[in-house]
């Protein structure tokens, strides 16, 4: 969030202060493993997250967790159901992190906050200018939703909570069927050829299902659909298509500038297309 | 009071015709081994079982009961074990509020099919009986007496 | 005094290897009214039988105790082999010393000792047995056939050929059920209507058929012979006794809705028949639908009627007959598929048909005639994927079982689009191909022949791209990831029991599965029997079966009611609870307990003192009353008992235990 | 408290005098200033007898009985635990609500140990109420302290506790001839050949008529605590009821008896996800 997603940061906490929500970063965090840890050690994926969790507890006992990342969402979730259902992991885990955690406290997403009712009237009041005729691709990424006996996400196929919450910008989502595959994640590292496949459909899809700009809720989705698009645009003879965070298109509704949510940090030029679209709705509003 | 060594426990299990009476006639198809100290009374359904045979039962000298029907749901006579649940949820408790042991009396679904549980079930409840020594609460007096001279 | 007779198996070294048959009789002639004892190798065979039946003429037994296998094995045999003599048949009592002691135990004195206890707690119990006789009820010779499916069909000519009274009931305005839906039958290939119509028109014609349309079972009283059940007839606003089936009136209604025998593939008006041959050949109004009677003007179909059938102020009746048997062929749905699989559009994607979508779409009487043609733009295709074991075969998502039909329609539906449009590549997606039938293999094979390729392995996703369906999959035997853009594709989806048959089967008192089948009285050797007695089955409302199947199990269910309606009367069985009117007090305890209503309330005349009263007692009904005993447990005063496992034959087991 | 009484003479002799009612059952003075006696009065003179002062502790609902078919009403008068007591008349399917009219009188707690544990001192059910309804007091203890407390104890304790309870039990069934739940035309104790009960008097047999009879009204018992102000031994014996009653009320949530004449007893019915420890 400091360096690559540095736009998503900005962006967030943009929104956040201006519907009055409080964000507290919780002390001395920890990784959560991402999609690495528990493939090496189950109880390493899960003492990770609940290390984190513990720590949030103990400092800040009234707070909620909310995470902007789909993967630490995945395991943080995890970890809290783990400790609230099995005993003996429970006991395992506290163990190994060397603190109590009774997980009292629920862990969301940060759609999942941005879907609450109190929230989107808190944003439908913050929107100043409408992204009018802008078609999105809204993308949650595969851990956001999966697994449903974790995260308890209603549909996972097609979800719809930020459809919801890109509607309040005046843009377009359109249907697609890629909502929720894989991007590949932390393969580009070891395989890079494989998150550059996974990444490559994805975008094919959103482009042909009639999408200008691509929406994420999380750094690491963010990352591999951007990253790829040089090769993809030589492979398929396609244009690149931009994709932002779901803050940046809050922020950019809600008045933030591009110099405000580093718009120019992106890979694939991002500013162009929201101008239009802003254009195309105030006559001629710069961004 | 002393207890003799070779104390066998008297255990009378009471199981239903269609379900645990067939587990255990399974059991016996398949060779399983457990304590000759287990009786079995058949009765058609579990629900048939009326809480005073229980009381009976330990009157007259039995050292554990058992109480064993179909799975809820599996009932042959499709609420029968139901009624069962309820009767016994209630009357195992009043039975240790009256001073049984806990270990004494057992109520347990074993279908037709779990030779092996009913296997398991009679030899835990005979272990656990065992370890208690003979049954001397709501006993007739006579045979308390009786028993106490074999101990000796 | 009793005068017990005691006889001891050996089951040649079955028992007498563990349990020494010499302690059982030393202890058995020791025992207060045994008068004789004896031991042979075989019991159950001729000679033992012969032995035991010699020793009561001999001794002048009154009761007898055999001290073999489980009951569950012999009772029956034992109590047959009374029957010619002087003993009443249930004074017998059986002690179970091969399965529940000589095949569990090893060491040989202990086991001997169980034994000798099992045999006392047998021979206490018998001294307080009493002669049973069994009760006979009358029949009414007239069966309730629920279903107008082919099983449904198939029972009711069965029965009615045999020369007894049928009622029909179909919930649709027409009998004949998915089977009318079909297009081709596997493996043979003859057409389904063209088998199937024919027995339509026998059910509406038979002498001994009332065929009872748009009809759904209400209440149901009774018991086996005596069934007495509320029939719903639904309004149909056409009144049948007159209406020739014209079909005039359908001509000019201006309502369009989905047509739910083409399921969803074209409209139907809201004066309807089901589909072109339905039996009865007459229409029925569709209220939800129908303009005039959702309160709006129209009144088309009556002004075009030209013999004044319709009736716009039509209602629900209620009939009420009786019946002696009654036959469940419900049939099955197939699972809602877009609500499980949302990875495969959940409904999004007009190409993706069911399998019985597809049935409509090649069947010469559906909406296109018969021509393959996607629904979205109404041209052929190319490429089709079929994909089986959709909600079947997964826990997970829908149904763990196999649906059994399923493997061959698929291949069935491969080999229609290769006939009618040669050239077409046809993927099959499967897990296991299973042809367990007569040709069924060979179908296969030449359906392969024909050019469809099996891929095994799960589509995991299918979705829309530049106007075709991808669908991604494994191709678990290259151990690949493959992808096919298709022009259509066909789900193979799973059968689940019919809506409703949980209110029906608890109407009749039946059970179900865990999957909400109907489930039988034995899984292999009382298949068409639920476990009400006079209450049979027939066809996939038991579970997943093709035609030949589900008309092989109608024929008998029909088999094993027309075997009841033969008889006038039939005997139950007099092993049930019995009420003491001295002692009952009427508190009603039983009646709710009773899972079979055979428990009620009665009042009878009795004194009080001086005072000539009405008062009232529990009275068990013995056609209904299964012997569970539930009541007894229930009833504080024992006014209630079961013959056969009396309270006191139970606490004379306990006490012999105990001595 | 004058007032009350003389209403109440005046509703009886009302009753009796236009025939509504047959007799009419109450309190009456006995040759001790600190007891009253049931009375049961035909003569509408003979209504100025009835009494209400804090010694009319007896519960009067379980005379019903001894009349099931009576030619006129029984007039009867009814307080909560009356009330209480007849719904479980009526659900038992013992007495017909037309054979009996109900004379409301709120209770202010009379001066019995059964009357400290009260929670219902209205009538649920009557015909006509005398006066205005009383405020219920604070229960003076929980209502399952006592259970609790013997629950405490270890198996071998509680063996103890309630053996020598039971060792003064003379069997003379008082408990069960006021008790409204023991309704039987012949009670199980009283029969010889059941095989049920022994008849010595010992512990044992003591304690299983204990058991038994807790079993048999345990899911019915409206906690009137009739049982223990009649008990000769002063044993301590709705301690058994009220156990059951814990039970259920921690099976299935709240649970109490005799609050209408229609809800069916714990026993005799189930639901498919009761609670299961026997798996």
């Amino acid at each position: 969030m400091e360096s690559t997603a540095k736009s998503y940061r900005l962006a967030t906490e943009y929104v956040m202060s201006r519907i009055g929500v409080e964000l507290v970063e919780i002390e001395d965090w920890n990784c959560c493993g991402a999609t690495s840890a528990h493939t090496l050690s189950e109880l390493m994926g899960i003492a990770l997250p609940a290390r984190s969790l513990a720590t949030a507890e103990l400092k800040e006992p009234e707070l909620d967790i909310v995470t902007g990342c789909a993967s630490c969402y995945a395991r943080l979730r995890l970890a809290m159901h783990k400790i609230r259902t099995d005993k003996a992991a429970k006991y395992l885990i506290e163990n190994v992190i060397d603190m109590p955690y009774e997980a009292r406290r629920e862990v969301y997403n940060f759609l999942d906050v941005l879907s609450r009712e109190d929230v989107t009237e808190a944003i439908k009041g913050k929107i100043k200018r409408k992204l009018e005729g802008l078609k999105v691709a809204c993308y949650y990424g595969c851990l956001n939703v999966r697994p449903a006996l974790i995260t308890g996400a209603p549909d996972r196929e097609n979800p719809q909570s930020m459809d919801a919450i890109i509607a309040l910008t005046g843009a377009e989502t359109v249907d697609w069927a890629f909502k929720t595959e894989c991007c590949g994640a932390a393969h580009q590292n070891d395989a890079a050829s494989v998150t550059r496949d996974l990444s490559w459909r994805i975008l094919k899809n959103a482009q042909l299902s009639g999408a200008e700009v691509i929406v994420t809720a999380c750094p690491m989705c963010n990352l591999n659909l951007e990253m790829r698009q040089d090769g993809y645009r030589k492979n398929t003879g396609r244009s690149s298509i931009p994709v932002f965070s779901v803050s940046e298109l809050l922020a950019v509704a809600m008045g933030a500038s591009a110099r405000h949510i580093a718009l120019d940090a992106h890979h694939v030029p991002a500013a162009k297309a929201l101008a239009a679209a802003l254009r195309r709705s105030e006559g001629g509003v710069a961004i | 009071m002393p207890v003799e060594k070779s104390f066998e426990p008297a255990i009378v299990a009471f199981c239903c015709n269609w379900c645990t009476y067939t587990g255990a006639d399974l059991a016996g198809l398949n060779r399983m081994k457990y304590p000759e100290n287990v009786h079995v009374i058949r009765v058609p359904c579990s629900g048939r079982v009326n809480p005073q045979f229980i009381l009976r039962a330990f009157q007259k000298g039995c050292d554990g009961v058992m109480v064993c029907g179909c799975h809820p749901g599996d009932c042959h006579y499709s609420t029968g074990n139901y009624f069962t649940r309820r009767r016994f949820m209630i009357m195992k408790r009043l039975l240790e509020y009256n001073g049984i042991d806990p270990e004494r009396f057992h109520a347990r679904w074993i279908s037709g099919s779990e030779a092996a549980k009913f296997r398991d079930t009679a030899a835990e409840v005979s272990e656990h009986v065992k370890k208690l020594g003979p049954n001397v609460k709501y006993r007739e007096e006579f045979r308390i007496t009786e028993s106490a001279e074999a101990g000796t | 005094m009793s005068r017990i007779g005691v006889f001891v198996c050996h089951c040649g070294t079955n028992i007498a290897s563990v349990v020494d048959p010499d302690k059982l009789i030393a202890a058995a002639r020791e025992l207060p009214g045994v008068a004789y004892a004896a031991d042979y190798k075989y019991m159950c065979s001729e000679p033992g039988q012969q032995m035991i039946k010699d020793s009561i003429s001999e001794h002048g037994l009154d009761r007898i105790v055999i001290a073999s296998c489980s009951p569950r094995m012999h009772e029956t045999t034992f109590r047959k082999m009374l029957k010619n003599t002087g003993i009443n048949p249930y004074m017998l009592e059986i002690a179970n010393i091969r399965e529940q002691c000589s095949w569990v135990h090893v060491d040989k004195d202990r086991a001997s000792e169980k034994a000798v206890n099992l045999m006392r707690m047998a021979v206490s119990k018998i001294s307080k047995n009493e002669p049973l006789y069994a009760q006979t009820i009358p029949i009414t010779k007239k069966a309730l056939v629920i279903g107008g499916g082919i099983a449904g069909i198939q029972a009711a000519l069965d029965i009615a050929d045999a020369g007894h009274e049928v009622v029909l009931l179909e919930r649709e305005s027409s009998v004949g059920g998915k089977m009318a839906m079909l297009d081709k039958t596997f493996p043979t290939l003859d057409c389904s209507a063209c088998i199937s119509t024919p027995k339509m028109v026998d059910v509406g014609a038979h002498p001994n058929i009332t065929l009872m349309t748009s009809c759904e079972v209400e209440s149901v009283s009774g018991y086996i012979g005596n069934f007495e059940v509320g029939i719903k007839q639904k309004a149909r606003y056409v009144n049948h006794d007159i209406c020739t089936g014209c079909g005039l009136c359908e001509t000019k209604c201006p309502v369009k809705v989905e047509s739910e025998f083409n399921l969803g593939l074209s409209t139907r008006p809201a004066i309807y028949k089901l589909f072109p041959q339905a039996v009865p050949s007459k229409p029925i109004i569709d209220k939800e639908n129908c303009r005039l009677l959702k309160g709006g003007k129209c009144g088309i179909c009556a002004k075009l009627c030209p013999l004044g059938c319709v009736n716009y102020e039509d209602e629900d009746r209620t009939i009420t007959d009786n019946f002696g048997a009654i036959v469940i062929a419900t049939g099955y749905q197939l699972v809602d598929w877009p609500s499980m699989y949302g990875e495969y559009g959940g409904g999004r994607y007009k190409d993706i048909l069911s399998g019985l979508q597809f049935e409509r779409t090649v069947n010469a009487a559906g909406p296109t005639e018969g021509h393959i043609v996607r629904p979205s733009d109404g041209k052929e295709p190319e490429t089709v994927v079929i994909v089986k074991c959709v909600g079947s075969r997964d826990p997970n998502k829908g149904k763990s079982y196999c649906s059994r039909a399923c493997c061959m329609y698929a291949a069935k539906h491969a080999h229609q689009i290769l006939e009618k449009l040669p050239g077409t590549r046809v993927f099959i997606f499967y897990i296991d191909v299973r042809t367990p039938g007569k040709g069924y293999e060979e179908f296969y094979d030449q359906t392969r022949m024909d050019g469809a390729v099996y891929v095994r392995g799960r589509v995991s996703k299918i979705y829309e791209e530049e106007g075709q369906l991808v669908c991604r999959g494994e191709d678990s035997l290259l151990g690949e990831q493959v992808s096919v853009k298709a022009d259509m594709v066909i789900l193979e989806t799973a059968m689940e029991p019919s809506p409703g048959i949980a209110e029906l089967t608890s109407l009749l008192g039946a059970a179900r599965d865990v999957n909400n089948w109907v489930q039988e009285a034995h899984p292999k050797l009382r298949p068409a029997e639920t476990q009400v007695g006079g209450v049979f089955l027939a066809g996939t409302c038991q579970g997943p079966k093709d035609i030949p199947d589900t008309v092989a199990q109608a024929s008998a269910a029909a088999a094993k009611v027309i075997g009841l309606l033969n008889k006038s009367e039939m005997e139950t069985s007099p092993m049930i609870s019995a009420v003491e009117r001295d002692k009952c007090s009427g508190c009603g305890v039983c009646v709710g307990i009773c899972p079979y209503k055979a428990v009620t309330l009665l009042e009878i005349d009795d004194r009080h003192g001086a005072k000539r009263i009405k008062r009232e007692v529990a009275n068990v009904n013995s056609g209904l009353c299964q012997g569970c005993g539930a009541c007894t447990s229930a009833c504080r005063t024992g006014a209630l008992d079961l013959l056969g496992f009396r309270n006191k034959q139970i606490l004379e087991e306990v006490d012999a235990l105990c001595l | 408290m004058s007032e009350k009484q003389e209403k109440m003479r005046q509703c009886a002799e009302k009753l009796l005098r236009d025939g509504e009612a047959g007799y009419v059952i109450g309190w009456g003075e006995t040759r001790f200033d600190d007891r009253t006696t049931p009375i049961f009065v035909e003569d509408p003179a003979g209504a100025g007898a009835f009494v209400w002062n804090e010694y009319a502790i007896n519960s009067l609902a379980k005379y019903l009985l001894d009349d099931k078919y009576p030619d006129k009403k029984i007039g009867l008068f009814t307080r909560g635990c009356e009330s209480r007591a007849i719904n479980r008349l009526l659900k038992d399917n013992q007495i017909k609500r037309e054979n009996v009219y109900l004379i409301g009188v709120p209770c202010d707690g009379k001066k019995s140990d059964r009357c400290t544990l009260c929670r219902e001192r209205n009538p649920i059910l009557y015909d006509v109420l005398l006066w205005t309804p009383e405020d219920d007091p604070p229960p003076a203890a929980g209502r399952f302290d006592r259970v609790k407390d013997i629950e405490a104890m270890s198996p071998d304790e509680r063996y103890v506790y309630w053996g020598e309870t039971y060792d003064s039990c003379i069997r003379c069934y008082a408990c069960r001839n006021v008790c409204p739940a023991c309704n039987c035309r012949e009670c199980y104790a009283d029969m010889s050949k059941t095989g049920f009960q022994g008849k010595q008097h010992s512990r044992s047999d003591n304690q299983i008529f204990g058991v038994t009879r807790a079993f048999h009204v345990g899911d019915r018992c409206i906690e009137c605590g009739e049982c223990e102000r009649v008990c000769p031994m002063n044993l301590p014996i709705m301690g058994q009821t009220q156990k059951i009653l814990k039970d259920i009320n921690e099976l299935t949530g709240e649970y109490e008896c005799g609050m209408d004449a229609t809800s069916e007893n714990y026993l005799g019915r189930f639901d498919l996800d009761d609670k299961d420890e026997f798996m």
